[in-house]
């Protein structure tokens, strides 16, 4: 796990209450109203994203809303910034595929809704 | 700008498959390639090879893209055409920019 | 170098480099002048990108038809670059009884010149697009129009064309021209004097001052028009839509954004910003209302751009492409309303054709710069 | 249509600045930022300031934040959060979405105070998840409280590198390098020697050669290169890491203004594209006013003067305040804006290889090619002398803006004179009472109390710490060197801690005398100090990075 648990300047973190969400169809935990981001980086998931043309790995690049590589289909959405979008119990959150979600491995296509 | 300018001819080089337009997935080979084709401004590279189109709208690799420009061309990047500005400053859902708060 | 060539093409759109392109594979030589930095500058990188024949004028309607039938299915070979053109089709779609009776009469038009084109009720339209809304009763469908990308056929024009040994220069603003012996023959610039045996002029809104040089008016005005461009989305249609009343049109490219041009209705008043092309801040929401009535699965799609652009538009609607008798030499090709990008491949090879032939293959009499006059 | 007498877009430092100064001038003023959080990158800013008082030297980025936040908000600023300025208009005219509306809002005057955004640098791999900008893990760690790695390599050696470096180890992360294409560290020398004291090793004249890994960074190789930038072959190294972090400069955010239509210039000496403006702040389109990192890359330091100037020029422009009254309040703050420009960073000296400080004291080339002083240079500065007893020394080297040090010492020991650049300059005359104020006041963490004959053939050094856990008088563990390689055992003497020292812990190690001139950092040991001893008679070379035992969840 990633999170700093007590900072030495900022102390404990303040954070939102725990709250469930799906990635790629598996429950998963964060606090509420970190980005989506935030949640996934503290829970180990590096790949947000294969890109359209190369279908190369993307994750956060910028963490602040700017370079868009950390889009992911949420909600049924795709094209949402991660960084920026505050989480919320029982988001749907899937890895995109150029601009469609990917099916999570093992899985059937998810319809995206929650 | 005299378009027949002799500017050499295109020598590969070994990072020409270096990615350098992360939205729409630009190499550098293809960037410098577009200069030997006439390409000479960032309005034209843009337009034909979409650098700077995706989603980031160029806040990534602009700056990237005219120091390969400006190499290729033998000039210094301060004086390549301006970026370009558009409205909206951030990807706005059709829904959010269509619908005005009327004033009362 | 020498500023002299056989012809000196004022302008560096995709008329003016599409007819560079078709003199200089015929040997001409050619130095096309371009009053901005960029190629293309203007409506060619402007446009909706609709390669249509629907809904024109008569006047014009043969080089729509000629350009689809004999130069855009393989003009991506030809130039050895993908113009990206798609050719399934043309709805103009029309939400009430008037705009019925509009689009029927557009059919007509279409079907008196041998266009395959008719009228389909909301039921086929949302057969063939399943994405419009419930409020469009019914459509015109033309199945051979499409659309194609007007950047990128811009620049493959100038590409092909530069390869070919014309000399473009940019940022060379043309100021007048000058007629020697009683011949078009000198092109006067802020930098220096070209010379040609033939001169075209193929510069928008532009062409109306250079003409006035010489004594010749092209009675037309400029409108500021605007247009946006979303993320790339999920392919969902591949046809080129319309409406009855022209306010709203658009596609998705093969890049999977959509480009949507529409109007306000303030397009003859818009300011810019103190020369420089501004959008409006009303515009583009107006789009999007526009766009969402029409297609409501793309409320979501973000947009990540919006522009402006001037367009030149004849005092009648469709352009001049004409000899000037009063002053040999000279071509015009300017006014093309905007709806000059689909019939561009066309009006280039007919403009080169004028030139090195004397004649163009179309009969475009109809198109003659001095057509204009009072009504009554 | 909703009107104000200033919109400013931005509610970073620059632009609270300006509207509380424009609001106590009497306009009404509301500030459009994008963000949830107002503060822009403040709250991101979590080492103490440089400066003077007047600069708000030796307070902490975020606290900053909320200090203005707090004035802005007694000056009856409206701040408006989530709302993103989509575009400016003709007739000053902002497009502003906030939530999921729109609202046109027009402004007398605007100000944009966008701030920048972060440069990139491409090199294979560049694209793999786990590179990351040096932004990115600041928002990462310091805003949301996630790691924003296990082992970094940092890439850039400006102050934004060796900032968030530090955080990074704050933050219980390994740094194992520190690298830079260029020849010498760009940014200030205490930056860099705090880093190099836990161990960062520095590669000057280095750059990525590629980023490994499939999925995501699974490894990095660098290496050195020649004159032309080029990598010379058989220089490469591999370290296995898991984040890259890339801090390569920033742009300014001129977007805005571009599309206003105001005359912009591309200024490589102000990081990129730029409005053409006055020393006011004022563009060319008239009530469209810039300031802060927009206008050109600064410190935030700057950014606050720039905004509090065009604050008042915007109040004046809209006729709030007399020509006379803006020029003096304009002219004073240019005097205290000028005083942070001045130095070896100054904008002036930007690119030049300085050998000298305005005193006459050579610079350290060590602390510009690997980060630290080496044990005979330090001699050489005013702030470190040999003095009986208990004594600052203060490893100061480089002529920047800073001055808290002078203001902190209850006993006058320290004097660095009307000039903030100047370095200071310990008084042996003067008695030190070891109070430790001016070691918890140096931003730069450059000040040292060091008792040289502490007896029993001890020294005792006493050293910022702002790591956790926080060791405990009587603990053990080794003192580092300033290379951050082991020299010796050391045992805790004493642990400081208070409200005064704003979480600069002061910790007393005792080592032995020969150390006294030499021990800068304290490693706790957990186990027992034997597997360590046959290290600490290496040369300061391969010292394993410095890691604090963090708790982490």
């Amino acid at each position: 796990m990633s999170r700093i648990a007590e900072h030495p300047i900022l102390g404990a973190p303040e954070k939102g209450r725990l709250v469930t969400f799906t990635y790629d169809g598996r429950p998963m935990q964060g606090y509420e109203g970190e980005p989506i981001a935030m949640a996934l980086k503290a829970a180990g998931v590096m790949v947000h994203r294969y890109t359209a043309k190369r279908h190369e790995p993307r994750g956060i690049f910028c963490a602040i809303g700017r370079c868009t590589d950390c889009v992911m289909v949420v909600d049924g959405k795709p094209n949402v910034r991660t960084c920026m979008t505050p989480l919320r119990e029982g988001m749907t959150v899937q890895t995109q595929d150029g601009v469609t979600a990917k099916v999570p491995e093992g899985g059937a296509p998810t319809d995206g809704k929650a | 700008m005299d378009r027949s300018r002799d500017i050499g001819p295109f020598v590969p080089g070994p990072d020409d498959d270096l990615l350098i337009c992360r939205c729409e997935e630009v190499t550098k080979g293809e960037i410098r390639r577009a200069v030997h084709a006439g390409m000479w401004t960032m309005t034209e590279i843009r337009r034909f090879l979409r650098v700077g189109m995706g989603l980031c709208q160029g806040q990534s690799c602009t700056k990237l893209v005219k120091g390969i420009v400006a190499r290729e061309l033998g000039v210094s990047p301060a004086t390549l055409d301006p970026e370009t500005s558009r409205a909206p400053m951030r990807p706005t859902e059709m829904h959010v920019l269509g619908d005005e708060k009327k004033e009362a | 170098m020498a500023n002299t060539a056989e012809t000196i093409i004022i302008g560096g759109g995709v008329i003016g480099c599409a007819a560079a392109y078709y003199l200089a594979k015929r040997g001409m030589s050619v130095i096309v002048l371009e009053k901005s930095d960029n190629i293309g500058s203007g409506g060619s990188s402007r446009n909706g990108g609709g390669v249509r024949q629907s809904g024109r004028d008569k006047r014009e309607l043969p080089l729509a038809m000629y350009a689809i039938e004999h130069i855009w299915p393989t003009l991506s070979e030809e130039l050895g670059m993908d113009v990206e053109y798609v050719k399934k089709g043309n709805l103009r779609l029309g939400k009430t009884e008037k705009h019925l009776e509009i689009l029927s009469h557009l059919a007509e038009v279409g079907r008196s010149c041998g266009l395959d084109m008719r009228m389909i009720d909301g039921k086929e339209v949302r057969e063939l697009n399943p994405y419009l809304s419930e409020e469009v009763i019914g459509a015109s469908w033309c199945p051979t129009d499409g659309h194609a990308n007007p950047l990128r056929t811009t620049l493959a024009f100038y590409v092909r064309a530069r390869a070919l040994g014309v000399r473009f220069i940019t940022g060379e603003e043309v100021v007048a021209l000058r007629k020697v012996k009683g011949k078009a023959r000198e092109v006067v610039t802020k930098d220096g004097v070209f010379e040609g045996e033939h001169i075209l002029l193929a510069a928008g809104y532009e062409s109306r001052a250079i003409a006035n040089t010489v004594g010749v008016d092209i009675p037309m005005s400029k409108k500021l028009l605007e247009a946006l461009v979303t993320e790339a989305e999920p392919e969902l249609f591949p046809q080129m839509l319309g409406t009855a009343e022209a306010d709203f049109y658009g596609h998705q490219t093969k890049h999977g954004s959509f480009v949507f041009g529409g109007s306000s209705g303030m397009e003859g008043v818009n300011l810019d910003n103190h020369g420089r092309l501004a959008t409006s801040s009303i515009t583009a929401p107006c789009i999007c209302r526009g766009i969402m009535k029409y297609v409501p699965k793309l409320s979501d799609a973000k947009i990540v751009r919006t522009w402006a652009g001037w367009e030149d538009q004849s005092v009648d609607g469709v352009p001049v492409i004409s000899f000037v008798p009063e002053v040999p030499g000279l071509v015009l090709a300017c006014g093309f309303s905007g709806h000059g990008f689909g019939i561009s491949p066309a009006v280039g090879l007919m403009l080169s054709e004028m030139i090195l032939d004397g004649a163009p293959s179309l009969d475009l009499s109809a198109l003659r710069y001095d057509r204009f006059c009072a009504k009554i | 249509m909703e009107r104000h007498d200033l919109i400013v877009v931005g509610a970073g430092p620059s632009g609270l600045s300006a509207a509380i100064e424009a609001a106590k001038c009497g306009l009404d003023v509301v500030v459009f930022d994008e963000c949830a959080r107002p503060g822009g990158q403040l709250f991101k800013q979590i080492h103490k300031f440089f400066g003077s008082k007047e600069h708000k030297a030796k307070i902490r980025g975020f606290r900053i934040g909320e200090e203005l936040l707090k004035e802005a908000s007694d000056a009856g600023v409206q701040v408006v959060l989530n709302a993103t300025v989509l575009g400016l208009y003709q007739e000053k005219e902002v497009l502003v979405r906030i939530g999921d509306e729109i609202r046109h809002v027009k402004g007398d005057a605007i100000l944009v105070a966008t701030g920048a955004s972060e440069n990139t640098l491409a090199f294979p791999g560049w694209t793999l998840p786990g590179v990351i900008g040096a932004g990115a893990a600041q928002t990462m760690m310091n805003l949301h409280g996630v790691k924003p790695g296990e082992r970094v390599l940092m890439l850039g050696s400006g102050n934004v590198g060796l900032v968030v470096s530090f955080q990074l180890l704050q933050a219980g992360c390994e740094v194992v390098a520190l690298v830079d294409a260029a020849p010498r560290i760009g940014g200030y020398g205490v930056h860099a020697a705090k880093v190099a004291r836990c161990g960062v090793p520095f590669y000057l004249s280095h750059t990525i050669v590629r980023a490994e890994g499939t999925d995501h960074v699974t490894g990095v190789v660098i290496g050195e290169v020649d004159k032309s930038w080029q990598i010379i072959p058989g220089t490469e190294k591999h370290f296995d890491v898991d984040t890259i972090c890339v801090a390569v400069g920033l742009s300014p955010m001129s977007q805005l203004l571009t599309m206003a239509g105001c005359d912009m210039a591309d200024d490589p000496k102000k990081g990129g594209y730029v409005p053409v403006c006055d020393e006011t702040g004022a563009t060319s389109v008239p009530g469209i006013f810039v300031s802060g990192d927009v206008s050109g890359i600064e410190e935030a330091s700057s950014a606050m003067i720039e905004g509090r100037i065009a604050g008042i020029a915007a109040a004046k422009y809209l006729g709030y305040v007399e020509q006379a009254a803006e020029e003096n309040e304009v002219h004073a703050l240019e005097t205290s804006l000028d005083a942070l420009r001045q130095g070896m960073f100054a904008p002036k000296n930007r690119g030049k290889d300085l050998r000298e400080t305005e005193e006459g004291c050579p610079i350290s080339q060590n602390l510009l090619r690997k980060g630290y002083l080496s044990d005979e240079e330090v001699f050489a500065y005013p702030g470190v002398r040999k003095i009986a007893g208990v004594h600052p020394v203060i490893e100061c080297t480089q002529n920047i803006p800073c001055n808290p040090c002078q203001d902190a010492c209850p006993k006058g020991c320290i004097t660095i004179g009307e000039n903030i650049t100047s370095l200071p300059v310990v008084n042996p005359d003067a008695q030190c009472i070891g109070c430790g104020m001016c070691v918890a006041s140096c931003s730069g963490q450059a000040i040292f109390l060091v008792d040289e004959d502490a007896g029993a053939d001890t020294a005792t050094v006493t050293l910022p710490y702002e790591f956790l856990p926080l060791p405990k008088a009587g603990d053990k563990g080794q003192a580092l060197s300033r290379s951050g390689a082991p020299l010796c055992e050391a045992e805790v003497a004493g642990v400081r801690s208070a409200p005064a020292f704003d979480h600069t812990n002061l910790l007393t190690i005792r080592v032995p005398k020969a150390y006294a001139m030499r021990a800068r950092f304290f490693q706790p040991m957990e186990g027992g100090c034997a597997e360590w001893a046959n290290q600490w008679t290496v040369p300061e070379t391969s010292a394993p990075s410095f890691r604090g035992p963090m708790t982490i969840c």
